[in-house]
């Protein structure tokens, strides 16, 4: 198991805009435990407000936890002193939903990818020509290429900036990656380019995913097992094809009920209609 | 005629870089009980086709350069822009995508549901049926009771207290039926709803989508449901139009479309989205991007990307052949119904 | 392909990059007004740098006095006429533009470099840093800066120096309060949080992507806040606080002048058109730069 | 609603007593001594310590600042070293000058300017806009001071329409005091012709004054409004077919109201402050003037007086302000 999260919760406690204010608390994660295995494709499936994306701010450090551990490759995260949590960083790294906004419109293209390498110089030890060539390589795996360097984001598609974010993750040799919604803001068409590169990265890579979405139709295409969140609670978790088939939790059933399939015929309302 | 009548409709957008030619000669036709879906990917032109009806596109930048859009036998196009203002609300409603932003956050819902019913009634008496000499207080009463009764029918609970609270107090979901309940309070008879559900959770989107349908039934509504997600067309609609780059290269009743999709990029959507058949590395996407609609590339606009293109799909725009009674392709390779199969 | 690829991709890339100079350009000269804005800014810039050797009477500026020519009308010897002093108007208000435009730039490049400095602090961290710094900006911003400004420079004693530490004291909050707002902002960027994530330092990230995406908005301001400056330097003068004569500043002139109205009215028009002028085209300016570089109107 | 009001009023305390330490420290630590400079040139050392014992100056400064604040509460704000006079007094002789002017040309910029910034907005790109845009400009970029000058120049000198400068003609009787307002005054004694002098005087200065503030709320509604009318719930408005004018006078200007307000708090808190210019060209009895001369002589307790009553005024004003802003944005009021 390359990373476990044991009994995870965490609560906010939000003060009124001045001290006067009442005091409320709200638990985003309750009790959360997931273990993910080396090289599997781990989906994690919730609404908005369901959490999800409070735990991975919690495993990537940008969260301070209330209580539980998070153990990746066996060392807990939650207690590591800041200079070995930063080496720890390298080996995980995150692609958010956005394409406009993951990337700093006014960095070159070089630079967003590069950054990682300056970063993490101390471990990787890359000169400046070593990690201009190591960019390139990076953009061609990823399906684009050097004539794309010295460019800025605005110039991009939404496709082209995920792939973008996709190489500026790979930059530091990571052993695991968070893909919090990575698809859903694009195209029917693109996403299906983006999960192929990121099924043949994986091949290719044997690297390990925690794929964040809400659509169990991008969930099913590219996970192996995955847990269904609610509120900050835990609800199901197993296998991709039993729980499709065989959802034990109410509301697995409902997300699978709710979930329009591009098929006519399994409308609940078409039956009667013309055509 | 149809209740909704779109022929040959051109319309350029004036930007920086030029003049784009975004709607490149759109053609629907949709009768009352219908619900179209207008599918198509970012950029092509949808939105547009849903402002231009109710003549939202803002002219500059906008400019229709031929075409009609016939509403109940009225040409749009044609119609001065108070005689548009007697069609909104009254005649056309139109809901939008994010809940979050369409709704006054300074005005209790109550305050704009009265205003949009007194303009409709304004329009037609009948909406609020009173006498009429009755006093502006006595329609802004009744008005009120009107928009209690719309807030209960889509399903918001204790309507009747709920009309006062603002729109901040009010979840995601519960913001898109207040806006639905707005957009039919002067009794319309089309619908144009511009990716309702694409900001709402799947539990939220398929309420919405039921109570859509349910409305739709009740009113006799025509209805343009806007979106880029095939399985909400799927599930509510009762045809679908694929757009391109400007053009409906695809459009009939929504089994036929589905069970056998004949233009080549409505096939690639179709297998683009992930399925419960799909094996993983099975999916495949279109490759390339969307062409540039300031030098759009000639005669049928996918060419550039399409798997199985001709020489002559360059030459010109492909004519839209009925493959079978009412499923139309603007396809080259398409064969006429009734000929021998291709 | 390995590095050698680059040479082309630098040229396609130094392409695109002119293609986006050539649009701002084009949306700033769009607006004739931010040109009329422009071209008196460089007046300003160029009376400010060659101005003394270029007027026709430089003794003047030393305070030479010539009472045979006393309060000549405005004539081709004398173009904006002469004062109480005999002294040709047109030189001294020549020679002001130096003063004006030199405290000028000292005040907002002093306010806009404290101020940043105080915002991206309280921005960035919050909690109490930003607690305590905004309280000190919100109190130094409901004290009046225009009698705060008079108090400190009659006690440090007239003269330019005193002026512009005067005005630049009660000048940073403005920019503080928009930094932090801007910091605040940017924070919570997704691109900002990949760099957390990434372990990189406060420093790397407050220098790489949070300042460079809030230069604009302080550009423009700072741009706008010359013109105001400037009128502030002036009132100072007027009110015979600031630049003492017979250092040539605009504000004095005019408040000398005063005491010869209506008769010799040019003495006083003058610099104060002069006044007028400055800030004007300083406000076109920061318009014009506002609308090109306002990244909304970009996108 | 009330509970935002309260709490927000409860905050005022630790403010004001910020607001009077900051002027204290300002004030006692900047260099310069009045005290030398109120004995005269040829004082001795002794006359000099007795004037400075009689002001208490020889203490320690918390015990100073001690002395001070108490006076604040109990009405004893400190005498002019010069003139002997309490500050109080003075202050409350000249303060009814500056808070009329101030207020008559923020009603003017109030009620000019909205509708104006409305207008240009609606009007984009189109000339009431680009006129718009040029004036308010100029108008900004002209210095009140030279403004006050050519008004007299041409209204006053030229064309002799309009008084100089000075509040009240001492040939006339002023009306008794109400308000300290003499313009509402005369209306509340019901005397027309003092109105109407009173008027006639306060025109220029007021026009001079309301100048920029005008212009800097025309440009700043104008500027919301565009903001606001790309929302997307103005499309949804205008696609329900409500009318442009009801869209704009009621659905858009609540909206553009509640950012325009607080930039019309803060121009109220610079205008207390800047009246100083107009005052000086008018000699306008104001408190502006009262400082000015106070500064020059380094007469530093009835600068503090001063910046403290414009200090609490300010912050005054921006809790009303703060409060309408609760009124017109329920989202903040619930917070």
């Amino acid at each position: 198991m390359i990373l476990r999260i044991e009994n995870l919760t965490k609560t906010f406690r939000s003060r009124g805009r001045r001290w006067l204010g009442p005091q409320t608390s709200f638990t985003a994660l309750n009790d959360v435990s997931l273990s993910i295995g080396k090289g599997e494709s781990f989906g994690l499936v919730g609404e908005s407000g369901s959490g999800k994306t409070t735990l991975t701010r919690c495993i990537l450090g940008l969260e301070r936890i209330t209580s539980g551990r998070i153990v990746f490759d066996g060392t807990d995260l939650t207690t590591l002193p800041a200079a070995e949590m930063r080496r720890m960083r390298a080996r995980i790294q995150i692609v958010f939903q956005d394409p406009y906004a993951s990337l700093n419109p006014r960095m070159l293209v070089h630079d967003i990818i590069a950054e990682p390498m300056e970063i993490h110089q101390d471990t990787l030890g890359l000169g400046a020509r070593q990690r201009s060539d190591r960019v390139i390589e990076l953009l061609e795996l990823v399906g684009l290429g050097a004539q794309h360097l010295y460019r800025y984001p605005h110039e991009f598609s939404g496709g082209q900036r995920q792939r973008i974010g996709i190489a500026r993750a790979l930059a530091v040799n990571p052993e695991f990656l968070i893909l919090d919604e990575p698809t859903s803001a694009l195209d029917v068409s693109v996403q299906a380019q983006v999960l192929n590169l990121l099924h043949d990265l994986q091949q290719k890579l044997g690297l390990t995913y925690l794929f964040i979405s809400h659509d169990l139709g991008v969930i099913r295409y590219i996970c192996d097992r995955i847990a269904l969140i609610y509120r900050g609670d835990i609800v199901e978790e197993g296998g991709v094809d039993d729980i499709f088939e065989r959802p034990s939790s109410d509301y697995a059933r409902m997300l699978l009920a709710a979930m329009p399939e591009p098929d006519p015929a399994k409308s609940p309302f078409n039956t009667e209609a013309a055509g | 005629m149809a209740f909704l009548d779109i022929r040959d409709l051109h319309l350029a957008m004036r930007t920086f870089e030029g003049e784009a030619h975004v709607l490149n000669g759109i053609n629907l036709s949709v009768e009352r009980g219908e619900i179209w879906g207008l599918v198509g990917e970012t950029g092509c032109g949808k939105s547009l086709t849903g402002l231009s009806i109710s003549r939202l596109v803002p002219s500059p930048p906008g400019r229709y350069l031929r075409g009609e859009i016939r509403f109940a036998g009225q040409d749009l196009l044609a119609t001065p822009e108070d005689g548009m203002r007697r069609l909104r609300g009254g005649h056309i409603g139109m809901i939008f995508q994010d809940p979050t932003t369409n709704l006054n956050p300074a005005f209790r819902i109550g305050e704009q549901m009265v205003d949009v019913a007194l303009h409709a009634d304004a329009v037609d008496p009948a909406i609020l049926g009173l006498a009429p000499g009755a006093s502006r207080r006595q329609r802004r009463v009744e008005a009120r009771r009107l928009a209690i009764a719309m807030l209960d029918k889509v399903g918001v609970p204790d309507a009747a207290r709920r009309i006062d609270d603002y729109p901040h107090q009010f979840s995601g979901g519960m913001r898109q039926r207040v806006l639905i309940a707005m957009a039919l309070i002067g009794k319309p008879e089309l619908l144009i709803a511009d990716e309702p559900t694409t900001a709402l959770d799947v539990s939220v989107q398929a309420q919405i989508l039921r109570l859509i349908h349910s409305l739709v039934l009740e009113y006799q509504l025509a209805v343009l449901l806007i979106t880029h997600n095939l399985g909400v067309v799927a599930q509510l609609c009762t045809h679908v139009a694929v757009m391109y780059a400007g053009n409906i290269i695809e459009s009939g009743p929504v089994r036929p479309v589905f069970r056998n999709p004949t233009h080549p990029y409505t096939r690639a959507l179709m297998k683009a989205v992930p399925h419960a058949t799909h094996r993983r590395g099975e999916l495949q996407g279109l490759p390339g991007s969307v062409p540039n609609l300031f030098t759009p590339p000639p005669g049928c606009r996918l060419a550039p990307r399409c798997p199985v293109a001709q020489p002559r799909c360059a030459e010109r725009v492909p004519p839209t052949i009925a493959v079978s009674p009412g499923h139309d392709v603007a396809c080259v390779l398409a064969t006429p119904a009734g000929s021998a199969a291709a | 392909m390995s590095a050698s690829a680059t040479p082309d991709a630098r040229a396609s890339a130094v392409a695109a990059r002119r293609q986006n100079w050539r649009r701002a350009a084009y949306r700033f000269q769009q607006s004739w007004l931010s040109i009329v804005g422009l071209a008196i800014v460089v007046l300003l810039f160029v009376a400010a740098v060659a101005g003394p050797s270029l007027v026709p009477y430089p003794a003047d500026i030393a305070g030479g006095i010539n009472t045979a020519t006393r309060f000549e009308a405005p004539s081709i010897a004398h173009l904006f006429g002469t004062n109480e002093l005999g002294q040709d108007v047109f030189t001294l208000v020549i020679a002001g533009a130096r003063i004006s435009l030199l405290s000028g730039v000292a005040v907002v490049v002093l306010g806009a470099l404290a101020g940043t400095i105080v915002g991206a602090l309280a921005g960035y961290y919050g909690g109490w840093t930003d607690e305590i710094l905004m309280r000190i900006a919100d109190l130094k911003l409901t004290l009046p800066s225009l009698i705060l400004a008079m108090a400190v420079a009659a006690a440090l004693g007239a003269g330019l120096v005193n002026t512009i530490i005067a005005i630049a004291l009660t000048w940073w909050p403005g920019y503080a309060r928009l930094v932090r707002g801007e910091v605040i902002a940017k924070k919570e960027e997704l691109f900002v949080q990949v760099a957390q994530a990434l372990g990189a330092g406060t420093g790397r990230i407050l220098r790489r992507h949070i300042l460079p995406n809030i230069v604009s908005p302080i550009i423009v301001k700072m741009s706008l806040d010359m013109g105001f400056a400037i009128l502030t330097v002036a009132s100072l003068g007027f009110i015979g606080i600031g630049v003492k004569p017979p250092t040539p500043e605009w504000g004095s002139l005019l408040s000398i002048a005063r005491n010869y109205m209506p008769d010799y009215w040019w003495t006083a028009m003058f610099p104060g058109l002069a006044i007028f002028l400055a800030v004007f085209g300083f406000n076109l300016l920061g318009d014009g730069l506002r609308d090109v570089l306002d990244p909304r109107a970009r996108r | 609603m009330l509970r935002f009001a309260v709490r927000r009023i409860v905050l005022l305390v630790p403010v004001i007593v910020g607001l009077s330490l900051l002027i204290f420290a300002i004030a006692r630590l900047l260099p310069g001594d009045p005290v030398t400079l109120a004995a005269g040139p040829n004082a001795t050392q002794a006359e000099i310590a007795d004037l400075a014992r009689e002001f208490g100056l020889d203490q320690p400064l918390p015990v100073q600042y001690w002395h001070y604040a108490t006076g604040l509460v109990t009405g004893d704000w400190g005498q002019s070293i010069f003139t002997r006079r309490p500050v109080l007094e003075d202050l409350k002789a000249y303060l009814p000058a500056t808070l009329e002017l101030v207020v008559v040309a923020m009603v003017l910029a109030i009620v000019i300017g909205i509708p104006a910034g409305l207008l240009a907005a609606v009007y984009r790109d189109r000339w009431p806009d680009y006129v718009s845009r040029v004036v308010s400009l100029g108008a900004i970029s002209m210095p009140r001071f030279f403004l006050g000058l050519l008004l007299q120049l041409g209204l006053a000198m030229w064309l002799g329409w309009l008084p100089l400068g000075g509040r009240f003609p001492l040939t006339e009787d002023p009306p008794p005091f109400v308000t300290g307002f003499l313009t509402i005054d005369s209306l509340w004694a019901g005397d027309p012709h003092a109105f109407g002098v009173a008027l006639a005087y306060l025109a220029l200065p007021a026009f001079a004054t309301c100048l920029s503030p005008l212009a800097t709320i025309t440009r700043m509604m104008r500027a919301t409004t565009l903001e606001v009318l790309q929302q997307d719930y103005v499309l949804t408005e205008r696609a329900l077919g409500l009318s442009q004018r009801l869209i704009i006078f009621k659905y858009v200007l609540k909206n553009a109201m509640s950012s325009t307000l607080t930039v019309i708090g803060l121009y109220f808190g610079w205008l207390l402050g800047g009246t100083v210019l107009v005052e000086t060209v008018f000699d306008w009895p104001g408190i502006g003037l009262y400082a000015t001369k106070a500064i020059v002589t380094q007469d530093f307790m009835p600068v503090m007086g001063v910046t403290l009553t414009i200090g609490v005024l300010f912050v005054a004003v921006n809790l009303v302000v703060d409060l309408l802003y609760g009124l017109l944005n329920p989202k903040v009021r619930y917070e």
